[in-house]
């Protein structure tokens, strides 16, 4: 198929680390196929692309009929960047939980961005800081839909390689791709009794089980006492299987963002601790279960709380 | 500690008049310093005895009194009195379970007694140490003879406790050289002499005729005071208080009887209409006394028979004739006061003028006539008493409460004679008060003692400034005394 | 009685809440129904009071679920405004003859709009309102009334006392249902058997003028005070002085009025209700009015039933009402202000006069004379209290066979002891009629269901004026103006009252010719109309869960009554929310199971004996465990009632009928080891002995475990051999022991154990029993001395007869209350008691030969572990804790499991044997209707969201929630979240923790609640939001 | 505008939605704003259904439910007390007053605590509202 017949891919990072684009490279053979199907227009981690008019109106993006953004939105250049992908891209694919969520950049809005800047530049430590002003910083990580409209969420830190493609794949035959709505917790096997411990072990404890054996007779970490986050997050890191931490059995960490769309993992965990008589308080930083999903306002700087 | 208070108050709180806490304070029965500003300063202690000695909850306990009256606090075993043993005697006052072992020590007759408190006694206490044996206390007490046996006590008690009954055989038990003087006095007065005070056959006759005449001048003529009329219909009686004190109020009835064209007579012997028998508790003494009245009846050849001035005297009458002579009822007729009264004004053999009395009137039950005879013979005279009152008068009130729950003048059951004053006028307080909230200025009534005690006792005590009517006393005033044609006929 | 001949009809007279009871558990159990009430509506004195104790619960809230059930019963027709007048034949065989005096409204027509009312020109004294309020001449007898019917009342009438004149009613009637034509028609009906539950009448305390009742205007009786308190009462729940409708400072309770007299009445009964009605009525002051002073004058406070004695001990602690032990003699004004004076004798002896605004009088039970005379005519006997004469072995069984009593005429009883006796002389007639059980009842079979599922929503919304309950507060016609802009409404109707009948069939109508498939209705509550229109959805043939209530009066027109417009633009968002959440709703259907015919009796006292009796005699299967080796329970130590009769040779009757009986089989050394299963259908593990176990199927269990009793520790018991309990003194005394024989003085204490800190509850039958046992003993010798000491004589009811009986007979009663707990001593040759007397304040010493303690009975230890197998809740003190302390007294929130006897709390052996009764009704109600339908509002997992994360498998109170395993296509082993239909109550706690919307009540979907939330907040935009 | 403060009320249907009838019985007067949802158990409230409320404009949320121990359902209003923790600190996350969300307790026969609630929750909020609406009257002004 020739570059001008293939259906065009563009890709886009913002407030991001690259492991999303990492993961779709890391897709082994599967991506030598997707190469054949679709033509990639812009991709910055991967080819050099001129944005255009940096300083002026906008940027120049190509049109493409697939738009990968992954990263949440933390500045002004981002968002004028990410109107410009929406505007150029027919379909959008919020791509990886920063910009599904914010992500774990999504952290620093706790904080305002001064209180963020003086802590990572402390103004006594060199010349950076002056640097940064601050001035192109938003007031805080927003999930990209909150932004613009996007079409797909494929969560993930990063998506599931294989999750990847197969989006793509599903998008270019003009199919919704599937992708799970149920958490972690569908495709794990522990042993579940619905009977669990009271207390929230600390976090640096070891789940108990005999190495011996397979996952499926571990008792499910969080009836354990160790604070898995399964079940207010999406699944789809085991790709159907055992899900990814488990399977190193440790608990999850909640990096594909909440079950539902607009769920709040920190909300959702508390309560289902505090319905099964946990002591929740005994969590440390309870804040940190938004570790992945702190964008849509949810975590919140604390001047701003009354 | 001193308590800081004022007469009003006082009075207020004892429910007696305020003159009577002048008097307590200028007697020095209450010990009390003169303060500032109207008020006087007592003593907690001498408060507090006041207080006791009415067994009254003070209205004032200083925190350190307090502490160490908390009842519920264990008494010490050493402040201790000596227990009472029970079931070591068996007990002679115990003749009827209804005397007393049927008492629910609810306290309803304890409430309801105008003198309970007083010598810390109450009707409650009495019936309880008649139930566990301590008869000689009780008989050794002065309380059954302050005691006015008007017999609310009784008639409040749900269970029907015969506290009357009580109260007059703890009287009857007593010595009779330990029971109050006059009542003593009269009762062997009147068993020697015919009459509680001792008056002389002749002395009465002579008065009785003289009085007659006055009568005759000044309104009935040709009236003559029947004395021995055999064959007339009806006995009446005299109380020995009027020729002794007040001889002109025993023609009010005269001129009653005379206008209703009466035939009846008063006996020349054993004429007393008290019989202070029921009193001291000496049924022995009561029955001589009623025989020598059917003597009477029997030697006149009468057929009716009228006690005319007292309450007690008509339930004593009638109570031994019921006991100990049920045959003479058969013979006689035995009418109050008030039958006799409304049996002339329905007949129309008298005729009232209400117009002749326009001062506000009140009637005050004797308990004898209203409580008791209600529950000895079955019926009190109150409606009779207000029919006849209110036909004398323009106009009328009541007493609040009245009738079966009305409370005694305080000098029931032989008080007025007993040396117990200040507990009578203890007493009287709350019959002074009802008097007083009722607004009315004259007060009828249908017993001596009552009549004595509101207008000579209450009165100045209470300041109640009431004119004080008997009954018949109205009825003579108000008497339309238009010539009957009947009237001097039957006479002559 | 040959079986042909036998009625499966039965005759209940008397429509208070004891003859509702009775009439619904009958109905339900197969017989017709006829009850007859005397007067234009059922409930009885129920619906006259304000709340009820010890719950504190609103007495028209929750009798009139009953009242409606009774109403629609196709098995009960109820009869108003009619007397029995004769009854004739025999048990099995009655004929009734029924007198029905004219209404002059004809109850098919009256739709009950009022306007007679509005426009009737003559007011009379209201005796619901005990003449403290105003009626018209055309009136119903209460608002909520059943049937909810105009009645003229022919004294007051204009027309019927002068036909020429007035007719407005009929005038202006609009379906012109007034006739004043009307006549009394009698009717002969056929019954098997009679149910009298006759009922009382409050005592007139205006017969004697001390109370100053009638006499002095602030002087109420307690039955007045209630409605004065009642928000439907005359002053709509405010407190005010009637004479000057000033508010009141202080308010004095006597007691006593009309009871325990015999001098002013001769009601020498203890009327049993009257010291907590007073405690309740004086906490609902305290509640509404803290700084009002209250005081409660009494003789004996008696608080011995359930949570009794908590409540008096709150009442005097928490919220400050005054006690003060003493009678009051009488009540005078005081001055002309309308103020009253008491003069009473305080606990020292002390003489106290108090002034109060308000005296309220504690007046009495007491049976109509009219009844008494009914009662002669058909030759039941009654007793000297005027009661009927009911032996404490058969307590709803009067001295004509086929002839049963409850309520408050077998003698002065409160609410629950009501609801017990009804349901007991259901029972018993259950099992005479067993054999033609139902053969006069009729079921209708429900209209077949369309599907609407898969219809577009087509939502009916009415709107009720409910007269001027809501109309008057709320533009109705704007609200149905709104309803009818709203998406998917497709038909708005507005009704006068949407309850009434007429309403009902206009509605199956309109369903059908609107074609509408869910229905709002604005009105009042669904907690006491739901269950109606949803019978009305089922008659017009949809699903009758297709409903939602917008609760546009309570929660509206009366809470907003000064504000119109709020109240306007309220109704019209909580019609909004009600569109939006009914468009949600889903057709549901109830679980129905067959139910195992016999019952699992646990317990061989003589409350589980004498349920397993009645139930076999009812015809189904009794397994019946006791834990010893024979039958008998704590009634082997009792030698007789309260009033004389012989419970030995009663105990050794029924064990041998237990025993007999073939449908009956008992299990000795027998516990329960283990339960499963639910109403209808449970399994239970009986071991017997150490080792033999055994499986068990039931459909109902009733749980007479009876209670035990306290060694004392106090009072030298197991020191001194003369100190003894009760219970061992009952033996030595029967076998005339020669401690007994020999003595000449015994010593009776009482309260040893209860009423501490550590068990605040009354046993109830230790004062009746030591009397009892005085008496006896006094008996036997005349010259013996014995002494009662006390803290409170309970003797309630008639039993206060015995109490009078031993003060008559020289027994010495001494209260122990204010002076504190006798001493006792070792003396010589016996012991020395000291005790303070209450009367003189002075030690009293007592040599007595023999001291008997009345120890507490304590809850069985062993109810612990049944109340978890069967997940019972237990009261503080250890009793089981019944679903409801009025209404629901031997059933639990656990459907299919019933209490009788000392498991529930102490009681007498009647109480019991009536309480036992009333489990064996419930059950056999229960067994009679062959299959269970189950409430479907329960928990409904959503596969399409729940990922079996389980959650909420642990927060569920009932375990309803599983994890099952199965095999998913490919033959992996799986496991999925399941909700046991049968166990799950619908409390949506598993909803409220599922992160993921798996787990959904029907009825209360999130997804449903969302919905109301986002109606409820979509009102116009809320301009300076905050 | 002097709008009275939005406010839903969760009522479980044994006691607080029994008292809010029962409010209705005796008269009993509260603010017209309030909006009362009920539902079976106050443990059938999922926290999200007070946040969801708060974040769709509703200036308060009340969660009423049985005393506790008395709960129709043994332990729906433990459930809810154990979330209205969460839900609290959560609000603190979310930077939400406080005074937004309540729980409490009111049996069937408590109407006039269940009137009282509300009608302290509406003055809370009502006073939560003043600084702001001063500082809404302050920046009027300024634009003028």
């Amino acid at each position: 198929m020739s570059d001008q017949a293939r259906p065009r891919l563009s890709c886009e990072w913002l407030h991001a680390c690259a492991g999303c684009e990492m993961a779709l490279l890391n897709c082994g053979d599967r991506l030598l196929g997707l190469l054949d199907r679709v033509s990639i227009v812009h991709f910055p981690l991967l080819m050099d692309h001129k944005y255009g008019d940096r300083a002026g109106a906008g940027f120049d993006l190509p049109r493409a009929e697939i738009g990968l953004v992954s990263g949440g939105v933390a500045s002004r250049e981002q968002l004028a960047l990410l109107r410009t992908m929406r505007e150029s891209c027919k379909t959008l694919v919020a791509f990886g939980t920063c910009a599904t969520h914010g992500g774990i950049p999504a952290l620093r809005n706790q904080w305002t961005v001064d209180q963020t800047l003086r802590t990572v530049f402390p103004e006594d430590e060199g010349e950076c800081s002056s640097a940064f002003d601050g001035s192109s910083f938003l007031d805080r990580v927003y999930g990209i839909d909150e932004q613009v409209a996007v079409d797909l969420f494929l969560p993930g830190c990063p998506p599931r390689p294989e999750t990847i493609v197969g989006v793509i794949e599903a998008l270019l035959a003009g199919e919704q791709p599937q992708l799970t709505e149920k958490s972690v917790c569908e495709h794990c096997p522990t042993i579940r009794t619905g009977k669990g411990q009271r207390t929230v072990r600390r976090f640096l404890a070891n789940a108990e089980y005999d190495p011996g054996e397979p996952i499926g007779s571990m008792r499910c970490l969080l009836e354990q006492g160790l604070l898995c986050m399964g079940p207010v997050t999406v699944g789809g890191c085991g790709g159907g299987e055992t899900p990814l931490c488990i399977r190193a059995r440790v608990p999850c960490r909640g990096c594909y963002g909440p079950v539902r769309r607009n769920g709040n993992q920190l909300l959702d965990m508390l309560n289902a601790l505090a319905s099964n008589g946990i002591d929740h308080r005994a969590i440390v930083d309870r804040r940190s279960l938004l570790r992945f999903s702190g964008a849509h306002g949810l975590l919140k700087p604390p001047e701003k709380r009354r | 500690m001193i308590y800081e208070t004022k007469v009003n108050d006082l009075a207020e709180e004892f429910g007696v008049h305020r003159n009577t806490i002048r008097n307590w304070i200028n007697s020095g029965v209450l010990p009390a310093q003169e303060g500032p500003g109207r008020r006087y300063l007592i003593q907690w202690e001498d408060y507090k005895r006041l207080c006791d000695k009415y067994n009254r909850e003070p209205r004032f306990v200083p925190d350190v009194a307090a502490a160490g009256e908390s009842a519920a606090a264990p008494r010490s075993p050493v402040s201790a009195p000596v227990p009472v043993r029970l079931g070591v005697k068996t007990n002679p006052l115990h003749t009827s379970p209804a005397l007393a072992d049927i008492c629910l020590t609810c306290g309803s007759c304890a409430g309801a007694c105008p003198i309970a408190g007083v010598d810390d006694l109450d009707p409650r206490k009495i019936v309880r140490m008649a139930f566990l044996g301590l008869e000689e206390e009780l008989v050794a007490s002065g309380w059954p003879w302050k005691c006015t046996l008007c017999g609310k006590c009784e008639a409040v008690c749900p269970m029907n406790v015969e506290i009357v009954q009580l109260l007059r055989q703890i009287r009857a038990r007593c010595e009779r050289d330990k029971i109050p003087a006059a009542i003593r006095k009269g009762v062997v007065t009147c068993l020697e002499k015919g009459n509680n005070l001792g008056i002389p056959k002749d002395d009465f006759l002579a008065l009785a005729r003289e009085m007659g005449e006055e009568l005759a001048q000044t309104s009935c003529p040709g009236f003559v005071t029947p004395i021995d009329a055999r064959g007339a219909r009806l006995l009446v009686t005299v109380n020995s208080k009027l020729p002794f004190a007040e001889p002109e109020a025993m023609t009010w009835w005269w001129k009653i009887l005379y206008a209703a064209g009466e035939s009846w007579t008063i006996s020349s012997e054993y004429w007393e209409g008290l019989n202070w028998g029921l009193h001291a508790g000496d049924y022995s003494a009561m029955r001589t006394i009623v025989k020598r009245i059917i003597d009477n009846i029997e030697r006149l050849n009468c057929t009716a028979l009228l006690l005319p001035e007292c309450g007690h005297a008509y339930y004593a009458t009638r109570y031994a004739l019921e006991r100990w002579f049920p045959e003479s009822l058969q013979q006689f007729k035995m009418y109050t006061v008030f039958d006799l009264l409304l049996e002339y004004l329905n007949e129309g053999r008298i005729r009232l003028d209400p117009a002749s009395q326009t001062k506000l009137t009140t009637f005050h039950d004797s308990c004898h006539y209203g409580r008791h005879s209600l529950k000895t013979f079955g019926h009190g005279y109150f409606e009779e008493a207000r029919t006849l009152t209110r036909a004398c008068c323009t106009r009328y009130v009541d007493l609040v409460p009245d009738r079966e729950e009305g409370y005694c003048c305080g000098a029931g059951g032989g008080a007025w004679a007993d040396p117990f004053g200040a507990e009578r006028v203890f007493h009287g307080r709350i019959k002074a008060r009802q008097i007083g909230a009722s607004g009315a200025k004259l007060v009828v009534t249908s017993c001596i003692n009552c009549r004595d005690q509101i207008r000579f006792s209450l009165n100045r005590e209470f300041n109640l400034n009431v004119e004080v009517q008997f009954l018949w006393e109205l009825v003579a005033n108000a008497l339309s005394m238009t010539p009957q044609g009947g009237n001097e006929a039957r006479h002559a | 009685m040959p079986e042909r001949t036998m009625i499966g009809a039965v005759l209940v007279v008397g429509g208070g809440i004891s003859g509702m009871q009775a009439a619904l558990d009958l109905a339900d159990s197969g017989y017709f129904v006829y009850l007859v009430e005397k007067t234009g509506a059922i409930g009885g004195a129920m619906p006259q009071y304000n709340k009820v104790f010890p719950t504190n619960d609103c007495a028209m809230c929750i009798i009139s679920p009953k009242l409606v059930e009774c109403g629609r019963h196709p098995n009960i027709r109820i009869m108003t405004l009619s007397t029995v007048i004769d009854i004739t034949g025999k048990a099995g065989n009655f004929t009734v003859r029924v007198l029905e005096h004219p209404r002059y409204v004809d109850p098919a027509k009256c739709i009950a709009c009022g306007q007679c009312s509005s426009r009737c020109p003559r007011s009379v004294d209201d005796s619901f309102n005990i003449f403290m309020a105003k009626r018209k001449a055309i009136y119903i007898k209460y608002p909520q009334a059943v049937p909810l019917k105009y009645q003229i009342d022919p004294e007051a009438c204009i027309r019927l006392q002068h036909p020429e004149k007035c007719g407005i009613c009929a005038e202006i009637c609009p379906p012109g249902a007034i006739d004043f034509t009307d006549l009394g028609r009698e009717h002969d009906l056929r019954v098997g058997a009679v149910i009298m539950a006759l009922g009382f009448q409050p005592f007139d305390p205006g017969k004697t003028r001390a109370w100053g009742y009638g006499l002095y205007p602030n002087v109420v009786t307690s039955l007045q005070f209630e409605r004065f308190l009642s928000p439907g009462g005359p002053t709509g729940g405010v407190l005010a002085r009637p004479s000057d409708r000033k508010p009141v400072q202080r308010i004095a309770f006597l007691q006593c009025v009309g009871s325990r007299d015999r001098n002013r009445c001769n009601n020498e009964y203890c009327s049993t209700v009257c010291c907590m009605y007073a405690i309740k009525e004086a906490l609902t002051i305290k509640e509404a009015y803290p700084e009002v002073e209250v005081t409660i004058f009494y003789m004996d406070m008696r608080t011995p039933g359930k949570e009794f004695e908590r409540y008096y001990e709150r009442a005097r602690t928490e919220y400050g009402v005054r006690f003060v032990r003493s009678r009051i003699h009488g009540v005078e004004p005081k001055g002309n202000k309308g103020d009253l004076r008491l003069h009473y004798i305080n606990a020292h002896g002390k003489q106290v006069e108090e002034t109060v605004d308000l005296v309220v009088l504690s007046v009495g039970l007491e049976t109509p004379d009219a009844m008494v005379r009914l009662a002669e005519k058909i030759g039941i006997h009654m007793t000297p209290d005027r009661f009927a004469s009911i032996s404490a072995f058969m307590p709803v069984h009067t001295s004509q066979k086929g002839i049963f009593t409850c309520g408050a005429f077998n003698g002065p009883r409160d609410i629950p002891q009501s609801v017990i006796g009804g349901s007991a002389a259901a029972a018993s007639v259950s099992a005479l009629l067993n054999p033609v059980r139902h053969t006069q009842t009729r079921t209708l079979p429900p209209p077949p269901e369309q599907d609407v599922s898969r219809q577009e929503p087509r939502i009916g919304v009415f709107i009720c004026h409910c007269g001027t309950n809501i109309a008057g507060v709320v533009d109705v016609e704007e609200v149905a103006a709104y309803a009818a802009t709203l998406p998917q409404v497709a038909h708005v109707a507005r009704n006068l009252f949407t309850c009434s009948q007429d309403t009902q069939d206009l509605m199956v109508q309109q369903i059908s010719d609107k074609g509408l498939n869910r229905i709002v209705v604005a009105a009042c509550t669904p907690r006491t109309h739901e269950p109606l229109f949803r019978k009305t959805l089922k008659s017009a043939g949809i699903n009758e869960y297709l409903i939602e209530m917008a609760n546009i009066r309570n929660q509206n027109a009366w809470v907003h009554g000064q504000e119109p417009e709020t109240a306007t633009a309220k109704a019209k968002d909580l019609v909004r929310m009600a569109v939006a959440k009914v468009r949600r709703q889903t057709a549901r259907k109830p679980l129905r199971i067959p139910i195992t015919p016999s019952v699992l009796v646990i317990g061989g006292g003589v409350a589980g004996m004498t349920a397993a009796l009645n139930l076999a005699e009812q015809g189904y299967r009794i397994h019946l465990t006791e834990k010893t080796t024979q039958l008998g329970g704590n009634a082997l130590h009792l030698y007789q009632t309260w009033n004389g009769e012989h419970v030995p040779r009663f105990l050794k009757e029924l064990k041998e009928a237990v025993q007999q009986h073939p449908r009956i089989e008992v299990s000795y050394t027998s516990t329960v080891a283990a339960v499963s299963g639910h109403v209808g259908n449970f399994t239970t593990l009986i071991r017997t002995g150490s080792s033999r176990k055994r499986t068990i199927d039931h459909g109902a269990v009733i749980i007479a475990t009876g209670a035990k009793r306290y060694i004392p520790e106090e009072f030298e018991y197991g020191k001194i051999p003369k100190v003894v309990a009760s219970i061992e003194f009952d033996k030595l005394h029967m076998h005339n022991e020669t401690r007994v024989a020999n003595g000449k003085s015994f010593v009776f204490i009482q309260c040893v154990g209860s009423r501490t800190q550590e068990r605040p509850y009354c046993s109830k039958s230790c004062c009746t029993h030591s009397i009892q046992s005085a008496i006896k003993l006094k008996k036997e010798a005349p010259s013996r001395q014995i002494y009662i000491l006390y803290r409170e004589i309970r003797t309630y009811g008639q039993r206060e007869r015995i109490y009078n009986q031993a003060r008559e007979m020289g027994i010495v009663f001494i209260n122990y209350e204010q002076h504190g707990p006798p001493r006792i001593r070792r003396a010589d040759s016996g012991v020395l008691v000291e005790v303070w007397d209450h009367v003189l304040h002075r030690p009293l010493e007592i040599r007595a030969d023999m001291v008997i303690l009345a120890a507490a009975t304590l809850a069985n230890p062993e109810a612990v572990a049944l109340a978890n197998m069967f997940k019972l809740p237990l009261s503080k003190d250890g009793f089981f804790q019944e679903a409801h302390a009025k209404l629901r007294p031997v059933e639990f929130h656990v459907d299919g499991v019933f209490v009788a006897g000392l498991a529930h709390y102490p009681k007498p052996l009647e109480e019991s044997i009536s309480q036992a009764l009333a489990a064996a009704a419930k059950a056999g109600r229960l067994l009679a209707r062959k299959e269970i339908a189950l409430e479907p509002n329960i928990a409904l997992v959503d596969p399409e969201r729940c990922d079996d994360c389980a959650l909420c498998i642990d927060v569920c109170p009932y375990r309803a929630i599983k994890l099952a395993e199965y095999r998913d296509s490919e033959g992996t082993l799986r496991t999925t979240v399941t909700v046991d239909r049968v166990l799950c109550k619908g409390c949506g706690i598993c909803q409220g923790t599922c992160p993921k919307r798996g787990i959904d009540v029907a009825g209360f979907t999130t997804a449903q609640i969302e919905a109301q939330i986002d109606a409820a907040l979509e009102s116009p935009a809320p301009e300076g939001a905050i | 505008m002097n709008r009275e403060p939005v406010i839903l009320a969760f009522c479980c249907n044994w006691c607080s939605y029994a008292a809010a009838d029962l409010a209705g019985i005796s008269r009993l007067q509260y603010p017209g704003s309030i909006r009362i949802i009920r539902v079976m158990c106050s443990g059938m409230v999922h926290p999200e259904m007070v946040l969801h409320a708060l974040n769709k404009g509703a200036d308060g949320v009340i969660v009423v439910g049985c005393h506790l121990g008395e709960c129709h359902y043994i332990k729906g209003n433990e459930m809810a007390l154990a979330r209205a923790e969460i839900i609290a600190d959560t609000l603190e996350d979310l930077g939400i007053a406080a005074e937004r969300f309540q729980l409490t307790w009111v049996s069937s026969s408590e109407p006039e605590r269940l009137a009282e609630a509300f009608r302290a929750m509406s003055a809370r909020l009502c006073a939560l509202r003043a600084p702001a609406t001063a500082e809404a009257a302050d920046a009027a002004g300024e634009e003028a």
